[in-house]
């Protein structure tokens, strides 16, 4: 029986190991899927073993070595974390399944390095996820960016290349100039960078640093894709389709939220931060994002830009009630990270598969889809319901608790965004279904006569949909392992 | 100018003269003015001389190019081997003291090699130097 | 202090003026001088200028070569002469090694004007040469 | 035994006895054995001595037994034993590459000599390290800048010939403004010995000729350290020198340069005193500040990547000097670390650059097109030293930025950290013009069938870029070494 501490070294190692195989694989593509499939298995497998054990409260840690006195490269499991791990791991494994339709589907190049690259960019995700500081947590948040490069370019068109130049550029922009000086600067104040329950900085700064130093390292997380650090999304969308489910839902945007929560929690710690009364201007800015986002949404024709705009919207919540610093919100925050995960991935998996079956990319060409594919728009009309926070998806669950959150904190700015956002997101994702379903299809000169998507991918985005509505039913574990990362 | 037949006597009788003026300069270089650099200096001006009557390429004959090449080497090892020697006998780097058992004699065995490395090196250089810019622009005569 | 002792005192430190001016006139030379040769007399006349700098202030009057001996107790500083001894070859050096690059920069471009090279240059490869 | 007793000696002369002996032995594989031998047996001095120093201090040794300050005294401490183990590592690493990528690059005729002076400029290098004594700094400064006047001059180019012959000029004019400074300091003192100038000068502090003495020796090594706006040479030798030369120059020449100077400042002036008595520390720092942002502009806008990365070179002697110019402890830190670490780094991209054009036929970017599919493992390498360039984590680029935002953050400089964090920026620019010409075009057609360097490059070549990321990793020898060597400069002699 493996330990929690080996359980832990292996889920980093196990994509990386897998990233390896797949490569010398590369020659015979059954097998490299294979291996794909076998590597995300293993990996779920190692997270699932460390589930319980955070469960019943234990954290298991690992220090491997000090990079500099005091600067450490080390993992530990916590409640945030583990979900996280969880939310990734476990999508992994549809998102092979769907990959592996789609790159056939569409006869993708380079399917070898995709593979690569993302089992690589699963390796330094789950990096992020358990690192036991915020050193740890900025090199592997580096790692991500440098990895997912590839992916975003992946066609290497003059497109692909202006896109990849955004997306680093402001990914990395932000984590350099922004968030190293932040680390280096708390690294100054508190001699550690180490995820504390209560945080490092209580009583070192005043109020004013405090802000300071908060926007530094919120704005230092462009994946977070805060107003105005944003533009990097809707970029990356000229990555295949099952990278922008990986980008987009699972991984990196994840990433950029998990991390700003971690750092309002263990880094600053709730009660420093409201005694400071320093995320009030946060509460403002992700309320801005929330509204804005969604009214680009509103306008973008093409599906997968809309669907970005969405995710920055949907971010915004995640960030906005971790600001909110009151318990019931970021009970929310940590649920509506699981909820975003799986109803995203959804949403992008059947943009991916209209485009594979219909080469449509546009929603005004979607009138009448859904008698043609009528799994892959049941699925994407479940997911979009959870978006909207409607039941029976989870999305509801999680605003149910933002709201009381704002609430409670009497943050009415907060609960008139949720509200107006809410009816944005109906507005944007709703003609989307009545097109599909109860619109006559138009036949122009492009269309041809089409069904489903492979079924590799159906299975896959059925599956996800499943998860969003099993979540509205089941949301125990995410609930309490996010009362436990607050000690309730 | 290798008709000039009053130039060819008057070399042939100088340069012995300028050679043997180059040795003075070397060993007196321990309790005078002189030493290495001077001694090597006039000893390839000697060279240069008969180059610039007889020619360069009678020069070369005289003392061929992979010669000069070794001498510049030659000298350098010579140099450094005196410090070496000076570790062996047991001092410090370019210790003469411990070259003879009379220290003061030391000084003098360490520096007479010494010397003789430093000419060896500069004559050495001096030709190899007239020997490049000789060797390009008029051609070989 | 009267007029006179100001010029004995500024007359007492002409070494101190002459290296300075070579030192001003070699560089001068050096910078502002086209031609490769030319630039390196600039270079050799700065170098020399450092000579003095070293030398006069060791130089005593009256004094001798410090070779042991009854009949003298004035002795220059043989320190400087030593250092400078060195310099000297390595100005040799640096001289002959400069003169070298140039008989080669004028076998491959045919020209000694640092003007005309680069022209020569930018225009072999348009672009790419930049000042 | 005695002979390790004599190793700061050793140090010195088995590199120095190398070099005739090539001349003698000519044979081009014998010359590089003998070389090839010297300096893997230096760097295995250098090693000792740093395992000495760091067991028993500060170690001195006299030459020709004449006690100093009367004879030269080599003296090796944390710092200067720092710099030999870089210097001979970076030599003992090049060596072996050198070989295969000369012999395309260079006459056979011509190969001797370029171990020759190979040899002669790492004897420069090591003796202006370990040596106490100021004017001897001056003649090993020659001795190393002859030979590498020489060794570009050496590159295939025409314009080699020329790129050497300004060096020639911008060097022998620094050179002698360091002689000046070291006169001045002689006249003043009376001492050649850098230990006793630097006691003695208190008598004379403040002076006009110290003062005077200061600039020189400011200018004089800054022209050698390629200081912004002093860098004019360096660019064009780096990029027409051959590429063995390029690789072996930029990780160590300017490296001893800033090893000069930081001996001046600290251990002979003390470092209060050049802050206090002229502006250094804002000069340096605005300079240090105009060669990052200056530097890495222009070297985004270059097409050949050899210049591009010596414009790069430039603006991380900015970082440098940056350190310099804190005048603290984790300031000098940052320097004495990115010393090293930036050797490292732009030894393996010149070195890598070196397989490029061997294979490509050039280094331009139009050129290197499509790198990553012809030469995948060269590619990547460049990549990984980019990004330490950039400075992103694990590798050892991130430790020196993240000592100099440290130090800057001690001297409660906040704007000072943003530009240090955007001059990376620029760094992101000019590295990922590689990236997109290697892995988002499609290569030259006439470059098909184009395969990866000579396994005798690629395995120096891969030793340093494995040192770029465990030196990022585990830093306990260069921070360490580095923080030791300025608590030394920082408290004086000691």
């Amino acid at each position: 029986m493996i330990t929690p501490e080996q359980a832990i070294l292996a889920s980093i190692t196990v994509p990386l190991a897998g990233a390896l195989l797949i490569a010398l694989a590369r020659r015979t593509p059954n097998l490299r899927e294979g291996i794909t499939l076998a590597t995300a298995t293993t990996l779920l497998a190692c997270v699932l073993l460390l589930l319980p054990v955070v469960m019943d409260g234990a954290r298991p840690a690992v220090s491997l070595f000090a990079v500099l006195p005091g600067l450490e490269i080390g993992f530990k499991v916590e409640p945030l974390g583990i979900l996280f791990a969880l939310i990734a791991s476990g999508l992994w494994i549809v998102n092979s399944l769907y990959s592996i339709g789609y790159m056939r589907g569409n006869a993708e190049a380079h399917q070898t390095r995709f593979f690569v690259c993302f089992a690589l960019a699963l390796a330094a995700t789950m990096g992020i996820a358990f690192s036991s500081n915020l050193f740890t947590l900025f090199v592997f948040y580096e790692l991500l960016t440098l990895i997912t490069y590839p992916l975003v370019t992946h066609h290497g068109t003059e497109k692909a290349r202006d896109g990849g130049r955004v997306y680093l550029g402001l990914l990395m922009g932000t984590s350099i100039v922004f968030l190293l000086p932040a680390l280096v600067f708390i690294w100054y104040v508190s001699g550690t960078t180490d995820f504390t329950s209560g945080g490092i900085l209580a009583g070192k700064l005043d109020p004013i640093e405090i802000m300071a130093l908060l926007a530094l390292c919120v704005f230092g997380i462009g994946k977070a894709a805060l107003m105005p650090f944003h533009k990097w999304l809707p970029a990356a969308m000229v990555a295949p389709t099952p990278v922008s489910a990986l980008l987009h839902a699972v991984a990196v945007v994840k990433a950029g939220v998990f991390s700003v929560v971690k750092v309002i929690v263990y880094v600053f710690g709730i009660d420093t931060l409201s005694a400071a009364g320093a995320t009030d201007w946060l509460v403002a800015v992700a309320g801005f994002t929330i509204v804005a986002a969604s009214v680009v949404a509103l306008n973008a024709d093409n599906l997968k830009r809309r669907l970005a705009y969405s995710t920055i919207s949907q971010l915004s919540y995640v960030v906005m009630a971790a600001a909110l610093l009151a318990p019931l919100s970021l009970i929310g925050a940590v649920l509506h990270l699981a909820a975003h995960a799986v109803g995203k991935i959804t949403l992008f998996f059947a943009a991916g598969a209209i485009y594979t079956a219909a080469h449509k990319t546009e929603v005004s060409q979607l009138d009448g889809i859904g008698r043609r594919m009528p799994w892959t728009m049941g699925a994407f009309t479940i997911a979009a319901l959870s978006m909207i926070g409607l039941p029976p998806a989870v999305g509801f669950v999680s605003k149910w608790y933002m709201l009381s959150g704002a609430m409670a904190t009497q943050h009415w700015w907060a609960v008139a965004v949720i509200a107006v956002s809410t009816l944005l997101n109906a507005g944007y994702f709703l003609p989307i279904i009545y097109r599909a379903f109860f619109v006559a299809p138009a036949h122009g000169p492009h269309d041809h006569p089409h069904g489903e998507a492979p079924l590799l991918m159906v299975i896959a985005l059925t599956a996800t949909a499943a998860g969003t509505v099993l979540l509205f039913f089941l949301p125990d574990v995410p609930l309490t392992l996010a009362r436990q990362m607050l000690n309730l | 100018m290798r008709n000039d037949l009053v130039l060819r006597v008057i070399a042939k009788l100088l340069i012995p003269f300028i050679l043997l003026f180059a040795l003075y300069v070397q060993f007196h270089g321990d309790f005078g003015p002189g030493g290495g650099f001077q001694a090597g200096v006039i000893l390839a001006v000697a060279v240069i001389f008969y180059a610039l009557i007889y020619g360069h390429v009678d020069a070369r004959k005289v003392v061929p190019e992979p010669l000069v090449e070794s001498m510049m080497a030659l000298g350098v090892l010579i140099y450094a081997g005196v410090g070496v020697a000076g570790l062996l006998l047991g001092g410090n780097y370019l210790d003469y003291f411990v070259l003879d058992p009379n220290p003061v004699q030391g000084q003098h065995r360490g520096i007479f090699w010494v010397e003789v490395g430093v000419a060896t090196t500069v004559s050495g250089v001096m030709l190899k130097v007239f020997y490049m810019f000789a060797r390009r622009g008029g051609g070989d005569e | 202090m009267t007029g006179l002792e100001k010029a004995m005192a500024l007359g007492g430190h002409f070494t101190y003026f002459i290296t300075i001016f070579l030192m001003i006139a070699g560089l001068f030379i050096v910078i502002a001088r086209g031609n490769l040769i030319k630039k390196l007399v600039g270079l050799g006349i700065f170098q020399t200028s450092v000579y003095l700098l070293y030398i006069a202030p060791a130089k005593l009057v009256g004094g001798t070569a410090p070779i042991l001996s009854d009949a003298f107790t004035v002795y220059s500083n043989p320190l400087p002469h030593v250092l400078i001894l060195t310099a000297i070859v390595v100005g040799v050096a640096t001289l002959a090694l400069g003169l070298a690059l140039v008989v080669r920069i004028r076998e491959a471009y045919d020209s000694i004007e640092e003007d005309e090279i680069l022209d020569l240059d930018a225009a072999a490869q348009p672009g790419v040469q930049e000042p | 035994m005695s002979l390790a007793s004599h190793l700061p000696a050793l140090q010195v002369v088995i590199p120095l006895i190398a070099a005739p002996l090539t001349v003698l032995l000519r044979r081009r594989n014998l010359a590089f054995a003998v070389v090839l031998a010297a300096s893997w047996v230096a760097l295995a001095i250098a090693v000792l001595l740093w395992l000495q120093v760091a067991e028993g201090g500060t170690i001195s040794y006299a030459i020709g037994s004449w006690p100093p300050p009367w004879g030269i005294e080599y003296r090796v401490d944390r710092l200067s034993a720092f710099v030999l183990v870089l210097v001979s590592g970076i030599a003992a690493i090049v060596l072996p590459y050198s070989r295969a990528s000369i012999e395309a690059e260079v006459p056979p005729q011509q190969h001797y000599l370029f171990y020759t002076m190979f040899a002669l400029c790492l004897t420069g290098l090591l003796g202006i390290t370990i040596t106490g004594d100021a004017f001897n700094i001056f003649v090993f400064l020659e001795v190393s800048s002859l030979s590498t006047y020489v060794l570009i001059a050496l590159g295939r180019d025409r314009r080699a010939l020329l790129a050497s012959y300004q060096y020639l000029i911008m060097g022998t004019i620094g050179a002698t403004f360091i002689v000046i400074g070291i006169g001045l300091l002689y006249l003043m003192t009376g001492t050649l010995n850098l230990a006793d100038m630097g006691r003695r000068i208190a008598m004379v502090q403040g002076t006009r000729p110290v003062l005077a003495a200061l600039a020189f020796l400011t200018v004089g090594i800054s022209l050698k350290l390629a200081l912004f706006p002093l860098h004019q040479w360096l660019p064009n030798a780096y990029t027409y020198a051959p590429s063995a030369v390029t690789a072996f120059l930029a990780a160590t020449a300017t490296k001893v340069a800033v090893y000069v100077l930081l001996r001046f400042y600290y251990s002979v002036f003390g470092g209060s005193q050049v802050f206090e008595q002229l502006p250094m520390q804002e000069m340096l720092l605005l300079l240090a500040l105009a060669g990052m942002f200056a530097a890495s502009t222009v070297a985004i806008f270059q097409t050949d990547l050899k210049r591009l990365f010596a414009y790069s070179s430039v603006a991380q002697i900015g970082y440098i000097m940056l350190g310099l110019s804190f005048d603290s402890q984790s300031g000098l830190t940052a320097t004495i670390v990115h010393l090293f670490n930036h050797g490292v780094t732009k030894g393996a991209i010149f070195m890598l650059l070196g397989g490029v054009a061997l294979k490509m036929g050039g280094t331009s970017l139009a050129r290197v097109q499509g790198l990553g599919q012809r030469m995948p493992w060269t590619s990547l390498g460049i990549v990984v030293c980019g990004l330490s360039l950039i400075g992103v984590p694990g590798t050892v680029g991130f430790v020196s930025k993240w000592y100099l935002l440290l130090a800057a953050f001690e001297k409660g400089q906040w704007w000072l950290v943003f530009l240090i964090v955007a001059s990376s920026l620029l760094a992101v620019a000019y590295v990922w013009r590689f990236v997109e010409a290697a892995y988002l075009r499609e290569p030259r057609a006439d470059t098909a069938g184009v395969g990866e360097a000579p396994w005798s490059m690629r395995l120096p070549t891969a030793v340093l870029v494995v040192a770029t990321l465990y030196f990022g990793l585990n830093t306990a020898f260069t921070v360490g070494s580095a923080s030791n060597a300025a608590a030394l400069l920082m408290g004086g002699l000691g």
